[in-house]
């Protein structure tokens, strides 16, 4: 059984995936059940490997690849703080996107393309080396690009067009790190400390050339991870639908990129090793100048899902700027912001959606009054914002907390400055909006109910919403959008709640934080 | 020896003279026959330098060699002929299109 | 070096340079026969009168004539139809030429690193030389061009064979444009009811001839080509064409040498072997379907598609 | 039949069978077709599969001596691991191939009728290449190759594709006349045509003469010509993109292919006699034209099988790039032929398969410029996907074979301290996918409502590409596997390893 965990982990929706595309259109319950089945089934496999984990079973699988490289997969700690962030987000943006997409036409290809997506992050999670950890990186790309070009209209064909020269630029220059390292050190797996651990004096490159290496490895994987100046990508990305938005930001691609810096700085260079060579501040440079550039750009958005794509530019970099930090309390702050700006920005993003998909709302100024129609979104919509902010008790505050106790403890003081602005930022274009939701008095109709089209960039979801019954005249989201926001925002909520207790993401990452620095 | 030797300058002024042909030339069929004279020069040029036996007779492998090449030359002359003939009977043309172009420049 | 020889370069080198200058294609063709006709002289004064043979009967005589079809075919169309021929440049400044002088540098230049390159070489007496000679009594082929086309590199010839009938199928695939009715010459069709007849006689005695002295399938069959064609252009009421061209009569001479060589290579160990004491007939039976084929092949060349 | 027996007649079986069954496609009754071409293949797998079962043990090659005679007299037969590679692939790709045709071409056109025969002629002569190991044979079996390409080219007898049949005939001949001209040279320096015999010969006499060197220069113009390395492509986009569509897989898939085998154990073999560094060095370079000319010509195409067609001038390039790094006692030797014949392989059953799925797409939209890629996903999802799956090969991105192989070349020129080349390799990278996804976005977009009169086409047209592009795409897995079957370090040159 065990033997079979990984396997079936990666399996349950590459297969799901692959039997989607030939559904047939309608066969609407069949998908829907394939695609649940699939989630909750990867779901389990991921609780048990975490159980394992405990009871001190390790899960490792090599297959033949490359010559002299094997494809490696492997629950580390680190890994599974990841999977176990898709596999739960993955099911709520399944439930969120059967309801979204209800009636529009190739649910099948998303399906499949869905499903493929979320193989690829698990496998990003899972990945034991560098090549594996690569050939899952460029399959993500490709399996998004179908999802984010989905409704085949020109300006979402130049938005494709425009991630993928992004991000296929970025995978060359990913590549080139790899295979550089590789020729010097040798095939290279992922170990906690990092490989120079344990490497020889000897053997170590000089250090020219392991500092060129490491910055580009942060040049290919920042562009997934949107680091200024290489996050011109994401904000077009935006014409995508909202669950493709909400797993694009939440957990799978910026993640991905996000995810891939932390490997690199501790289980490849290690921190310790990092520290030495003095790369760590040059990056937290970057995050740092990320952070206040990507809340400053999306204080001036009016479109709803544009300002949280800027947001997403800055809080992906809060994760980076806690890797950089040399101390434990900044990693733990930077890989606990790893899962609580997915749980709160995947919140965001699915009101997002309610807020499009009921009302025809899409930016901010028609927002006034939303609160009073769509409360329990609405509601949501503010625990995620309040976290996003760093406000007690949400998710939020628990990593700002940590990241601004490893800004001490390194002895950074500008990073705590620059961490203070950007909150003030946050605030600066979050609460505004939750001002106007609940505050401001309703208009007489919403775009989409007065019977005209949404005001811009929404054709398709008039689409949308022709081919079905008309939407509700009154009340919240739909159900099947509904539930999903709500736990979402129940688990912001519950993350930053019990951070103590035994198992939560917090306690999680302590554990692997202990095993990064030497003792 | 010295009989011989004669022929490897016609030998090699043939494959010059075919070669010329085969780049210059704008006609297909031009072509083809300065194919054949390449081809030509190129035989010449084997055989001279296999000096016959004592008994006067040339190098048999040699020979044999030369006679698969005139037929393996003539099966090719013969299909680009057909398709040349094809092509005119389509076209109007004798010349390949590119050929044309720099004939029209001259 | 003698005079005969220098006079016999000297001829070739003009009639292959004029051939390649000609004012009309037609001419070209034209020249381009005595060019083979005249290597075929150079090739007997070379000690090699099989590869003569072979020049003056397929390299001079079918290619010429395969040329000189096309190039009156362009000929009389353009200037029967629409198309008018461009204005003739007059001798000697070719027509049709581009001259690319790039080009033209390294052709040059590729001639004279060639004619350096061998003038060096100190031609060897050669391994493959001497082995033929010490293997031709165990060949038990008399002649030893023979013995080298159809049992030492047989393998060669039957992969030749196999390029003639690609050369064969391809051009069926692309069918020839309509015959022009050939108006019946009473001269023509008398010198042909001599000639045909003997052509058939010369033929057969090349193919026997083949297996102790110069001669073979190939120059037969060149010759049964040969005859075929001016029967056919003499009108003659036998005019096997369309059943010489039939794919089957095309395809028998390399089946039947695939055939012999596996099942009498099985017999002899080695695919394309014989084995011993069965060698000359084995080799004849081969040769006489190797020439009726090539002579179809060569006719088929020439004319009518598979359907005609 | 003994084992001896078995084993005389099994390599030269592998040339004369197809050549057999061409002849029987050619001369017998149309409707013994099918039949006739089930069991050839069949036989010829079954061969196939002999070969490799007897040289499963050690990397020794198999000879066969035809007639008996030993070389330098005869014609030897060589087997090694290149060649088994190739007859593998061709038997994939042809296997593919034909089953397409069957359902390409409407019964009984005359197309069709000329198709078979020489496809199957094809074969003989690409197996024959494969095999030989004798110089003037290997010009012979280029011949036979080459004759019937242009025979296949001329398919459809349109005027375009008479005109392209007819350039790339002269420049074929041109290259064949070249070859012979290096037999010659080769021939009478050294009295031996077998290809280790001259090698050995060239070897042995300590400084290599200057004609020599000639003799390999013409050779290796020759193959370039006949390979279409760029600049001597010019033959190659209108043949490979106006022929009839099986036919374009053929010849982008394995007609490019033989020649460049030839190639490789041309300078396998006279590596030792001559200094070749210098001479990689420009094949790489000429390759680094090749791609980026190819990829921007690509770009700039309107028909889809034209730019598929430029496409494949720039992935020849990358298959010239590890010559740089292919000496005697290089560094990088052995990834460097690995990477050759990964590439190789990779783009063997990418384009392939590109160029059926392109076919597919031509039909059901009824014209051949990009407007017909509109809509494909929804109108022939597996023709897109095999076409998706092949633009993952050639781009290189994992895990298809097309990545393990730009991963060994880059391995192979970090190793040799030339690390200038993996900028290209990875720009190159970027600017084939730039042209791969050109098409590939049109996909998306919604079917003009033209196409959606037509028929629905049969769905093994579609499945015979996605079977090469699945090859294709998932073939890195195997690309481990692959290597130490080929043991790379057993055909190079002794004391030379990686």
């Amino acid at each position: 059984m065990n033997d079979w965990l990984l396997p079936l982990t990666l399996a349950s929706s590459l297969v799901a995936g692959l039997v989607i595309f030939f559904l047939p259109e309608r066969s609407v319950a069949l998908r829907s059940a394939l695609n649940l089945g699939a989630a909750l089934l990867k779901l389990a496999c991921v609780g048990a490997m975490l159980w394992g984990t405990q009871q001190g079973i390790s899960y490792e699988l090599r297959l033949p690849f490359l010559p002299g490289h094997e494809l490696l997969l492997r629950a580390d700690p680190l890994g599974l703080l990841f999977v176990t962030l898709s596999a739960l987000l993955w099911l709520l943006t399944t439930v969120y996107a059967i309801g979204y997409l209800e009636g529009s036409p190739n649910r099948s290809r998303f399906f499949g393309f869905f499903s493929l997506c979320v193989t690829a992050t698990v496998g990003i999670a899972l990945s034991g080396n560098l090549v594996t950890f690569f050939l899952f990186y460029e399959l993500l790309t490709l399996a998004t690009y179908p999802l984010i070009v989905h409704r085949g209209t020109p300006q979402v064909l130049q938005a494709g067009a425009r991630y993928l020269a992004y991000t296929l630029g970025g995978g060359v220059v990913l590549l080139a790190a790899i295979v550089w390292l590789q020729v010097q050190v040798g095939p290279v797996e992922f170990q906690a400390g990092g490989v120079f651990a344990t490497l020889d004096a000897s053997a170590t490159p000089e250090a020219w050339m392991l500092v060129g290496i490491f910055a580009l490895f942060i040049a290919g994987l920042g562009v997934k991870t949107a680091l200024a100046p290489l996050h011109g990508w994401l904000p077009q990305s935006m014409v995508a639908p909202a669950p493709v938005s909400a797993l694009l930001h939440a957990v799978a691609v910026v993640k991905a990129g996000a995810f891939g810096i932390v490997r690199v700085v501790y289980e490849v260079f290690g921190i310790e090793f990092a520290h030495s060579l003095g790369v760590l501040l040059p990056l937290a440079v970057v995050a740092s100048i990320t952070i206040v550039f990507g809340s400053l750009r999306a204080l001036t958005q009016d479109d709803l899902k544009r300002r949280l794509a800027y947001s997403t530019v800055s809080q992906v970099s809060y994760i980076v700027l806690g890797v950089a930090l040399f101390g434990p309390a900044g990693t733990i702050g930077g890989l606990v912001h790893l899962v609580h700006q997915g749980i709160m920005k995947i919140t965001l993003f699915f009101c997002a959606g309610n807020y499009a998909e009921t009302l025809g709302v899409h930016r901010i100024s028609q927002m006034a009054g939303i609160g009073r129609r769509m409360p329990w979104t609405t509601a949501a919509f503010s625990i995620g914002a309040l976290g996003m902010i760093g406000v007690p008790p949400v998710a939020g505050f628990v990593s700002k907390w940590y990241l601004g106790l490893g800004a001490i403890e390194s002895g950074l003081s500008w990073v705590l400055a620059v961490l203070l602005f950007s909150s003030l930022l946050n605030a600066a274009y979050f609460l505004p909006i939750l001002r106007l939701a609940w505050f401001e008095p309703p208009p007489a109709r919403w775009p989409h109910e007065g019977g005209h089209g949404p005001s811009h960039g929404a054709a398709h979801d008039a689409d949308e919403q022709g081919a079905k019954q008309g939407p509700p005249r009154t009340g919240d989201a739909a159900p099947l959008l509904l539930l999903p926001t709500l736990c979402a925002a129940a688990l912001a909520l519950l993350a930053g709640l019990a951070a103590g207790v035994p198992l939560s993401p917090l306690d999680w990452v302590r554990f692997i934080t202990a095993t990064e620095y030497l003792p | 020896m010295s009989g011989v030797s004669i022929w490897l300058p016609t030998g090699s002024a043939l494959v010059l003279f075919g070669l010329l042909g085969m780049l210059l030339a704008s006609s297909i069929l031009r072509k083809l026959l300065a194919f054949n004279v390449m081809g030509s020069g190129i035989f010449l040029l084997l055989l001279a330098l296999r000096p016959p036996g004592p008994d006067g007779v040339a190098d048999p492998v040699a020979q044999a060699l030369i006679i698969t090449g005139i037929v393996i030359a003539i099966a090719a002359t013969a299909l680009g002929v057909r398709l040349a003939r094809r092509y005119f009977e389509l076209s109007g043309h004798t010349e390949l299109p590119e050929d044309r172009a720099a004939t029209r420049d001259d | 070096m003698n005079a005969t020889d220098l006079l016999l370069a000297l001829a070739l080198l003009l009639l292959a340079g004029s051939a390649l200058l000609a004012r009309s294609v037609q001419i070209a063709s034209v020249l381009f026969i005595a060019f083979g006709l005249l290597l075929a002289l150079v090739w007997v004064r070379l000690g090699a009168p099989d590869v003569a043979l072979a020049e003056a009967a397929i390299g001079a005589g079918v290619a010429g004539a395969l040329l000189m079809l096309a190039a009156s075919e362009f000929e009389s169309r353009r200037i029967g139809g629409s198309r008018a021929a461009g204005p003739r440049l007059p001798w000697p400044r070719p027509q049709g030429w581009r001259p690319r002088w790039a080009l033209v540098l390294l052709a040059l230049a590729c001639a004279a690193v060639l004619l350096l390159a061998v003038l060096a070489i100190e031609p060897l007496a050669g391994a493959a030389t001497e082995a033929v000679a010490r293997n031709l009594p165990q060949s038990e082929i008399a002649h030893p061009v023979t013995a080298v086309l159809l049992s030492f590199r047989a393998y060669d010839t039957l992969l030749e064979i196999a390029v003639l009938l690609v050369a064969v199928v391809a051009v069926q695939a692309a069918p020839a444009p309509p015959q022009r009715a050939l108006a019946h010459d009473p001269v023509l069709a008398r010198v042909a009811a001599i000639t045909v007849p003997l052509a058939l006689l010369v033929a057969l005695y090349l193919l026997w001839a083949g297996s102790s002295r110069s001669g073979g399938a190939f120059q037969a069959g060149a010759v049964l080509a040969g005859a075929v064609l001016l029967a056919r252009f003499a009108s003659l009421p036998l005019d096997p064409q369309s059943r010489l061209t039939r794919p089957p009569v095309l395809a028998l001479g390399l089946a039947l040498f695939i055939l012999i060589g596996l099942v009498a290579g099985a017999l002899a160990g080695a695919a394309l072997g014989y084995p011993s004491g069965w060698v000359k007939p084995l080799v004849l039976a081969i040769e006489a379907a190797l020439m009726v084929s090539i002579g179809a092949t060569l006719v088929a060349l020439f004319g009518g598609s598979k359907t005609a | 039949m003994t084992e001896a027996m078995t084993e005389a007649l099994l390599l030269p079986l592998l040339v004369l069978w197809p050549l057999a069954i061409g002849l029987g496609l050619y001369a017998l009754p149309e409707r013994a077709s099918a039949a006739l071409q089930v069991l050839g293949t069949l036989v010829l797998a079954g061969l196939i599969a002999t070969v490799f079962a007897t040289m499963l043990a050690s990397p020794e090659p198999l000879r066969a001596a035809l007639g008996g005679w030993a070389a330098p007299l005869g014609i030897e037969l060589v087997a090694d691991r290149l060649a088994q590679a190739m007859l593998l692939l061709t038997l994939l790709v042809y296997a593919a191939v034909l089953l397409y045709a069957q359902a390409y071409f409407a019964h009984g056109s005359e197309a069709a009728q000329r198709f078979w025969p020489l496809a199957w002629m094809l074969w003989a002569g690409l197996n024959a290449g494969y095999l030989s190991a004798d110089l003037f044979n290997l010009y012979v079996a280029l011949e036979l190759v080459g004759l019937a390409a242009v025979g296949l080219t001329a398919l459809t007898g349109q005027s375009t594709a008479l005109a392209a049949a007819l350039r790339y005939l002269l420049a074929a001949l041109l290259a064949s006349n070249l070859f012979l001209l290096a037999v010659v040279l080769l021939y009478a320096a050294t009295g031996s045509l077998a290809l280790d015999s001259i090698g050995a010969h060239l070897a042995a006499v300590g400084t290599t003469p200057w004609y020599a060197k000639l003799a390999l220069a013409l050779v290796l113009v020759s193959l370039a010509l006949k390979t279409a390395l760029a600049p001597l492509h010019f033959w190659l986009p209108a043949a490979h993109g106006n022929a009839v569509t099986p036919v374009s897989a053929l010849l982008s898939a394995l007609v490019l292919k033989v020649s460049l085998l030839i190639f490789l154990r041309l300078w396998l073999e006279f590596a030792p006699a001559l200094d070749l560094a210098a001479l990689g060095l420009l094949l790489a370079l000429l390759g680094l034209l090749a791609s980026v000319w190819g990829s921007v010509l690509a770009l700039t195409q309107r028909k889809i099988k034209m730019l598929i067609a430029y496409s494949s001038v720039a992935q020849v390039g990358y298959l010239f790039l590890p010559f740089a790094w292919l000496l005697p006692g290089g560094l990088g030797a052995a990834l460097a032929l690995e990477a050759t014949v990964l590439h190789l392989l990779a783009h063997a059953l990418a384009k392939a398969a590109m160029f059926l799925a392109a076919g597919v797409l031509v039909l059901s939209a009824g014209r051949d410029d990009l407007v017909s890629l509109r809509g494909a996903v929804a109108r022939e999802p597996l023709a897109f996907a095999a076409l998706t799956l092949a633009g993952v090969s050639l781009i290189g991105l994992p895990p298809s074979l097309g990545f393990a192989a730009k991963w060994q070349m880059m391995q192979a020129a970090l190793l040799a301290d030339q690390w200038p080349w993996l900028l290209w390799l990875l720009g190159g990278t970027l600017l084939t996918a730039a042209y791969v996804f050109r098409v590939l976005r049109l996909a998306f977009l919604p079917t003009p409502e033209a196409f959606e009169a037509r028929a629905p086409l049969p769905q093994r047209l579609s499945l015979c590409a996605l079977a090469l592009a699945l090859l294709a795409a998932l073939g890195g897995f195997g690309a481990a596997a692959l290597s130490d079957w080929l043991a790379a370090e057993t055909l190079l040159w002794p004391g030379s390893g990686a």
